[in-house]
């Protein structure tokens, strides 16, 4: 199924649809993607779409500047960092946003229901797990701790995957956790206590994944590149505007348990990506030492 | 084997690899393949600083203890279990069964039991060294010579005596292999161990380099562990060389000298 | 007292079935040194293992001073035919010839005298650092009954001990043995496939058949107690007493051929 | 007889799994009990795609397991037997021997996109070592003697590795295979894990990404399992192969 | 032809500094029967191995048909000392025998005749099937001497084959080696600890002195052709060149002791 046979940049003739294959990952966020090819969106605009799914950037980042893959779902930070480094991409569309409400988003900063820290800022000193460090959860946390009143610096990070985050919270082996849905529900299930929102703490309305393309592909098939946003923007805002559904369909490509599903904070998904948010992030990472210079966002951004 | 001879040896396919890759890569624009140059250009950068002594070293320690432990462990059990046939008929099964979780799950559940600390690290590396060390020195315990074995038996050479000369000594040269497989496990299995709960270390450093898309530096740290390997396979064959000077004088009495 | 009583053993496996023993009963007096021979392959070896209790016998059973031999009994050393592989090739000759009396409790100084004693006795007082594998077959055969002449048995097994070494060494380890023997009084089974020797050493000469081996002949040496390779050997009983286990073994040979 | 003790052994450590939560030792929501495992793997297995997955997993597995093996054991015969070559090649292979795979994940997916190939290439990488050093001690450890007769009667360089090498190295070769048999099985689970080509590895991300505990346990188990029954058959192939070595004769009952 | 010439071999390593061979010149006619004796540890193995090849001399050169010799030559054959380690114990019997005549390309209707025979002649006929470990010592080592004998060697170089074997079985086989080599014409170079046996098999017996060896005396066995065991051995040439034998080794012994 892998769309090596897609990057032929002479685009699809009107009874050939393009194949494109779309590296994304099992999570919650990608709702849209999934429910726009089961409404047909894609396939309105001659896109044949097969969604491969991997654990994380490692493998989708180089299999889309490969062309092994057409396009790729990932964090906005990490589109950050690889831009900075020279990787040639571009953000084709927007991926996922937080809810932007403080205390519902589909993410939080947690801890344990008689732990002594109330605020972000209590966490100076204290360990706190991020699934990956130098990325965005990181950086989003310590945008929390500073708008509390807290010194970042002082926060310590420890990566660990968001599955054995409830675990090693519950075993007190971190003081604090930054999950995502479903692990929001599970560590609210284990007694847990949100103290605050990073996602929204970080920007308004903060872009946090998108989906990207080669510059190759966006210079041989540009006619592709701006189908696939347009279904994309369609997906985002059919997703967005139907959350039934949404959960409907994460039911099919997770193994999240229904009851759960039921009772996931889904988040916010815009068609068109939140600029502004992005620059903030990108002051962010340039102030907590991720990027070595000032990134030139305008030349990421579609 | 003249000490000139030798070094050209050791050194004489590496240089030469060496030598195409540099050439090889060079002008190289690719993202993922960026020229020898470069790679070597950041090398001391990367890891000549603060990292040596606050990623590097750390790393290597517990490396050390892990595979220091797996080394005691798979070759106590090895015996209790290559002696045995009933109890290897009774663990066999279940450490197969353990043998194939893979590490990225077996972490969590490590995580578990051990929290995120050194412990835990220390204790995925010697999940991962023991089996070499186990499995040979259970296959080295079986193959005693049993002419040996009945002269230990009747001489009443018992106890420890006859685990120490009898079994250890004669399952050695694959409790050796064992052991030389194990090592680079060991490394292997020191990076992954700090894919979790970590914020520094060696493997850490390489993983956030792939992560960060620093690729350079992320070469720059695989060829640090392949150094690393290297340096240790020396070590390791000084003391082999010590431990094993029977088997290696036995093995080669007939050939030229 | 050593005291074999029916015993027979069948190796089975490896679709080979093979009647080693028949069925073997006799008894050797504490103290004394009998002699074993008969052809190749008619199960000495065997029967030396069932002694040492290192295998169990088909039927029958070996019974040392009343007890019955299940086991590796006290006191008791073999000399392997095998004995390149009996010697451990990670200990060095002395060392080879010391982990017996270690495991024995033996103490140091005392050791380390036995040691040097034994060695010298069979000719290798410089080999002490040597690896057996540095050594030559008829030497590392020495270091074997070294081994077994250090650890004082009380019931020494000899399998053949003294095939791989030359005729002089052979007459000085001959004798060697017998005064051990003497001195110590043990009770010595020694298996050899050369009749002047068995002759010339025992108090009596133990004759096997050809597998499935029985008793063929069973003969009292009544040559004198002081031995020497020169007289007794010219000896004219000696002669006699050769020339009667010849004859036996040659009968038994012809019987084994015609079955 | 042995099978019982095993399946004895296995089920022991399931006893012990199914009370560590029971009992409270650990908590039953990250570490379900025995029984709740065994049920969901029971539901999982009345499914069509749980097949698919354990065999896509199966093909890769042995397929990456049998390339290893085999360049193993002909590089290691090859090195093997020629000093000066051993001694040459030594220094790179022990640099190359210690690379993890996870670090080359994004190398190899530049190379071969994040298909089965990429993840065959991990396999093979992983397990290729471990035969290799077992096949490289196993032909050193040639007996001397029987080096010297093969010699003397003028054994060709294949009748020699067919009848003294081979022979001599198989007891290695066999722990070998049993070593890299596991190890390309993480593999294949962890390739499937991170590049994602269907099968049992990325069952177990989608059931992890979800927290849904119970399934990724009943996922882990089958791959405990297929370890389980890959020792079986190279045990099996060893008691043919190796009947004659020291280590089998007292195995086979008189 | 065999020419040996200026020979020394050292061992060195692991500590130890053994000067085996002092210093060795004999040479050994096409087609002849020459037994080489000696005190155990004088170097008689490490001697065959040099002359097989295996073993590079310190100094000096090992010849054969005036090709020097670097490498185990064609049409060469070999019986260890260590009879158990040079057969595979992966094969059976007869494929032990059989595998340097399939090395040599030789027809398998012919191999299965040469293998039978040769088996035959040890008198191993029914342990073709039989895994060299299940055999007794004794007939192990006739299953390397059928090796050899299979094999039709030009040249056949034997380090104490009948160490292990019976006295009757001992006689059968020299007669058999004697008949082999008469009709084969093989070159025969034999060590042997018996004195009886080196006259009785060879044209000449080489007598070596102890380490640093060196050629004590070259005897030439001027007994006819035709050998039996009962004439031969009673023939009073043989009883007085044995006593030659003997006395010259007595002699050496001596010298040997008192340097
Ligand atoms: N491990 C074994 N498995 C099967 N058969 C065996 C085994 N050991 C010995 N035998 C058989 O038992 C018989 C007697 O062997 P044994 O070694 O006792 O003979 P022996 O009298 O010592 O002969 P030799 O004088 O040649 O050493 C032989 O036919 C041999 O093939
Ligand atoms: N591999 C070796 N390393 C060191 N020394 C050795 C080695 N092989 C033999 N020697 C030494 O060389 C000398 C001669 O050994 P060799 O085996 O040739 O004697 P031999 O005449 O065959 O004796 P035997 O009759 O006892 O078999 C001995 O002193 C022995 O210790
Ligand atoms: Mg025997
Ligand atoms: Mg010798």
């Amino acid at each position: 199924a892998c769309g090596s046979d897609g990057d032929d940049g002479g685009g699809g003739s009107p009874d050939q649809p393009d194949k494109v294959t779309v590296g994304v990952i099992p999570i919650l966020d990608v709702a849209p993607i999934y429910l726009g090819v089961e409404k047909g969106f894609f396939a309105e605009r001659d896109i044949e779409v097969s969604l491969e799914t991997a654990e994380g950037g490692a493998a989708i980042v180089p299999a889309v500047v490969s062309g092994q893959y057409q396009f790729g779902f990932s964090n906005v930070v990490s589109m950050l960092l690889a831009h900075s480094q020279g990787l040639p991409i571009k953000i084709v569309s927007n991926g996922v946003n937080s809810t932007g409400v403080d205390g519902e988003d589909f993410a939080a900063l947690m801890v344990k229901a008689d732990s002594p820290i109330e605020t972000a800022a209590d966490l100076e000193g204290k360990t706190v797990a991020a699934n990956t460090l130098q990325n965005i959860v990181d950086t989003s946390v310590r945008a929390s701790v500073r708008e509390a009143g807290g010194d970042p610096s002082k926060v310590k990070f420890t990566a660990l995957p968001f599955p054995d985050q409830p675990a090693a919270l519950a075993n007190g082996q971190v003081d604090a956790v930054f999950v995502v849905e479903p692990f929001q529900q599970a560590v609210l299930a284990q007694g847990g206590r949100k103290i605050a929102s990073s996602y929204v703490d970080a920007a308004p309305d903060l872009t946090v994944a998108v989906y990207f393309a080669s510059q190759q592909l966006l210079a041989e098939d540009p006619d592709l590149a701006k189908r696939f946003t347009e279904a994309m923007a369609e997906s985002l805002s059919y997703a967005d505007s139907h959350p039934d559904e949404a959960r409907q369909i994460i039911g099919t490509y997770t193994e999240i348990a229904p009851e759960v599903i039921e009772q996931l904070t889904l988040p916010k998904w815009p068609a068109e990506v939140n600029r502004e948010s992005v620059q903030t992030l990108a002051d962010l990472a340039l102030e907590d030492g991720l990027l070595p210079e000032e990134a030139d966002v305008e030349a990421l951004l579609p | 084997m003249t000490v000139l001879r030798r070094v050209v040896l050791a050194l004489g396919l590496p240089v030469v690899l060496v030598a195409a890759w540099w050439f090889a890569s060079a002008g190289s624009t690719d993202f993922y393949f960026p020229p020898l140059a470069t790679i070597v250009e950041v090398f001391p950068e990367t890891w000549f600083g603060s990292r040596l002594t606050d990623d590097v070293l750390p790393s290597l320690a517990r490396l050390g203890i892990g595979y220091a432990a797996a080394l005691l462990l798979g070759v106590a059990l090895g015996i209790v279990i290559g002696s045995n046939r009933w109890v290897r008929a009774t663990t066999e099964p279940l450490l197969e069964f353990l043998r194939a979780i893979p590490p990225p799950v077996l972490v969590p559940i490590l995580i578990l039991v051990a929290g995120i600390g050194d412990t835990m690290k220390v204790l995925v590396i010697v999940s991962g060294c023991l089996w070499p060390v186990l499995l040979n020195t259970v296959e080295g315990v079986r193959s005693v010579d049993d002419v040996l074995a009945d002269t230990c038996r009747t001489y009443r050479i018992r106890g420890r005596l006859r685990w120490w000369h009898l079994v250890v000594r004669s399952a050695s040269p694959q409790i050796v292999t064992g052991a030389r497989q194990a090592l680079s496990v060991g490394i292997i299995l020191m990076v992954i161990s700090e894919m979790f709960a970590a914020n520094s270390g060696l493997g850490y450093s390489v993983i956030q380099f792939k992560d960060g898309f620093q690729i350079p530096q992320m070469w720059s740290g695989v060829i640090l562990l392949g150094l690393l390997g290297v340096l240790l396979s020396v070590l390791f064959r000084l003391v082999e060389h010590r431990v094993l000077s029977w088997y290696h004088g036995s093995r080669t009495a007939s050939e030229e000298p | 007292m050593l005291a074999v009583n029916g015993l027979s053993k069948v190796y089975t496996g490896r679709g080979r079935r093979v009647e080693a023993i028949g069925d073997l009963t006799f008894t050797v007096e504490g103290g004394s040194f009998v002699c074993v021979v008969g052809p190749s392959g008619c199960g000495k070896t065997t029967l030396l293992r069932c002694c040492a209790g290192l295998l169990p016998p088909t039927s029958g059973t070996v019974a040392l001073s009343g007890a019955p031999v299940t086991g590796p009994p006290d006191g008791l050393a073999v000399v392997f035919q095998e004995y390149g592989r009996s010697l451990f090739p990670w200990l060095r000759v002395a060392d080879n010839v010391d982990l017996p009396l270690r495991a024995a409790g033996v103490a140091r100084a005392e050791r380390r005298d036995l040691v040097t004693e034994a060695l010298d006795a069979v000719g290798l007082g410089d080999a002490h650092q040597a690896y057996p594998w540095q050594l030559s077959g008829g030497m590392q055969q020495r270091v074997a009954i070294a081994r077994a002449i250090a650890y004082q048995p009380r019931v020494l097994l000899m399998d053949e001990p003294f095939a791989a070494v030359d005729a002089q060494t052979r007459a000085d380890l001959e004798d060697l043995i017998r005064s051990v023997w003497q001195r110590l009084g043990v009770t010595l089974v020694f298996v050899t496939h050369d009749i002047d020797e068995a002759v010339y050493l025992s108090q009596r000469v133990i004759m096997l058949t050809a597998s499935p081996t029985r008793v063929a002949d069973d003969l009292v040496i009544d040559l004198p107690a002081e031995r020497d390779q020169l007289t007794t050997r010219s000896d004219p009983r000696f002669t006699e007493l050769r020339g009667l286990v010849y004859a036996q073994i040659q009968k038994a040979k012809l019987e084994g051929r015609t079955r | 007889m042995r099978l019982v003790l095993g399946l004895a052994g296995l089920l022991g450590f399931g006893v012990l799994l199914e009370l560590a939560p029971r009992i409270g030792l650990v908590s039953e929501r990250y570490a379900p009990p025995t029984s709740t495992i065994l049920t969901t793997l029971a539901e999982q297995a009345g499914e069509a795609r749980f097949w698919t997955a354990v065999l896509d997993t199966t093909r890769t597995w042995l397929l990456g397991l049998a390339i290893a093996v085999l360049l193993g054991v002909l590089a290691g015969i090859a090195l093997g037997s020629v000093p000066i070559v051993r001694a040459a090649t030594s220094s790179t292979i022990e640099f190359l021997r210690p690379i993890p795979s996870v670090a080359l994940i994004p190398l190899v997916v530049v190379l071969y996109g994040p298909t089965v190939t990429s993840t065959l290439v991990l396999v093979v990488y992983a397990a290729f070592w471990q035969v290799l050093v077992q096949v490289l001690h196993g032909v050193a450890d040639i007996d001397p003697v029987a080096h010297d007769t093969a010699r003397s009667y003028r054994l060709g360089r294949l009748a020699r590795v067919r009848y003294l090498v081979w022979p001599t190295a198989l007891p290695y070769v066999v722990t070998g295979v049993r070593l890299a048999a596991t190890v390309a099985l993480i593999l294949t689970i962890t390739g499937e894990l991170v590049i994602g080509p269907p099968g049992l590895g990325q069952e177990i991300a989608i059931a992890r990404t979800s927290g849904a505990v119970p399934a990724m346990y009943a996922l882990i188990v089958v791959t405990g399992l297929f370890g389980v029954v890959a020792n079986v058959m190279t045990r099996a192939a060893e008691r043919r192969a190796l009947h004659w070595h020291p280590s089998m004769r007292t195995e086979v009952p008189a």
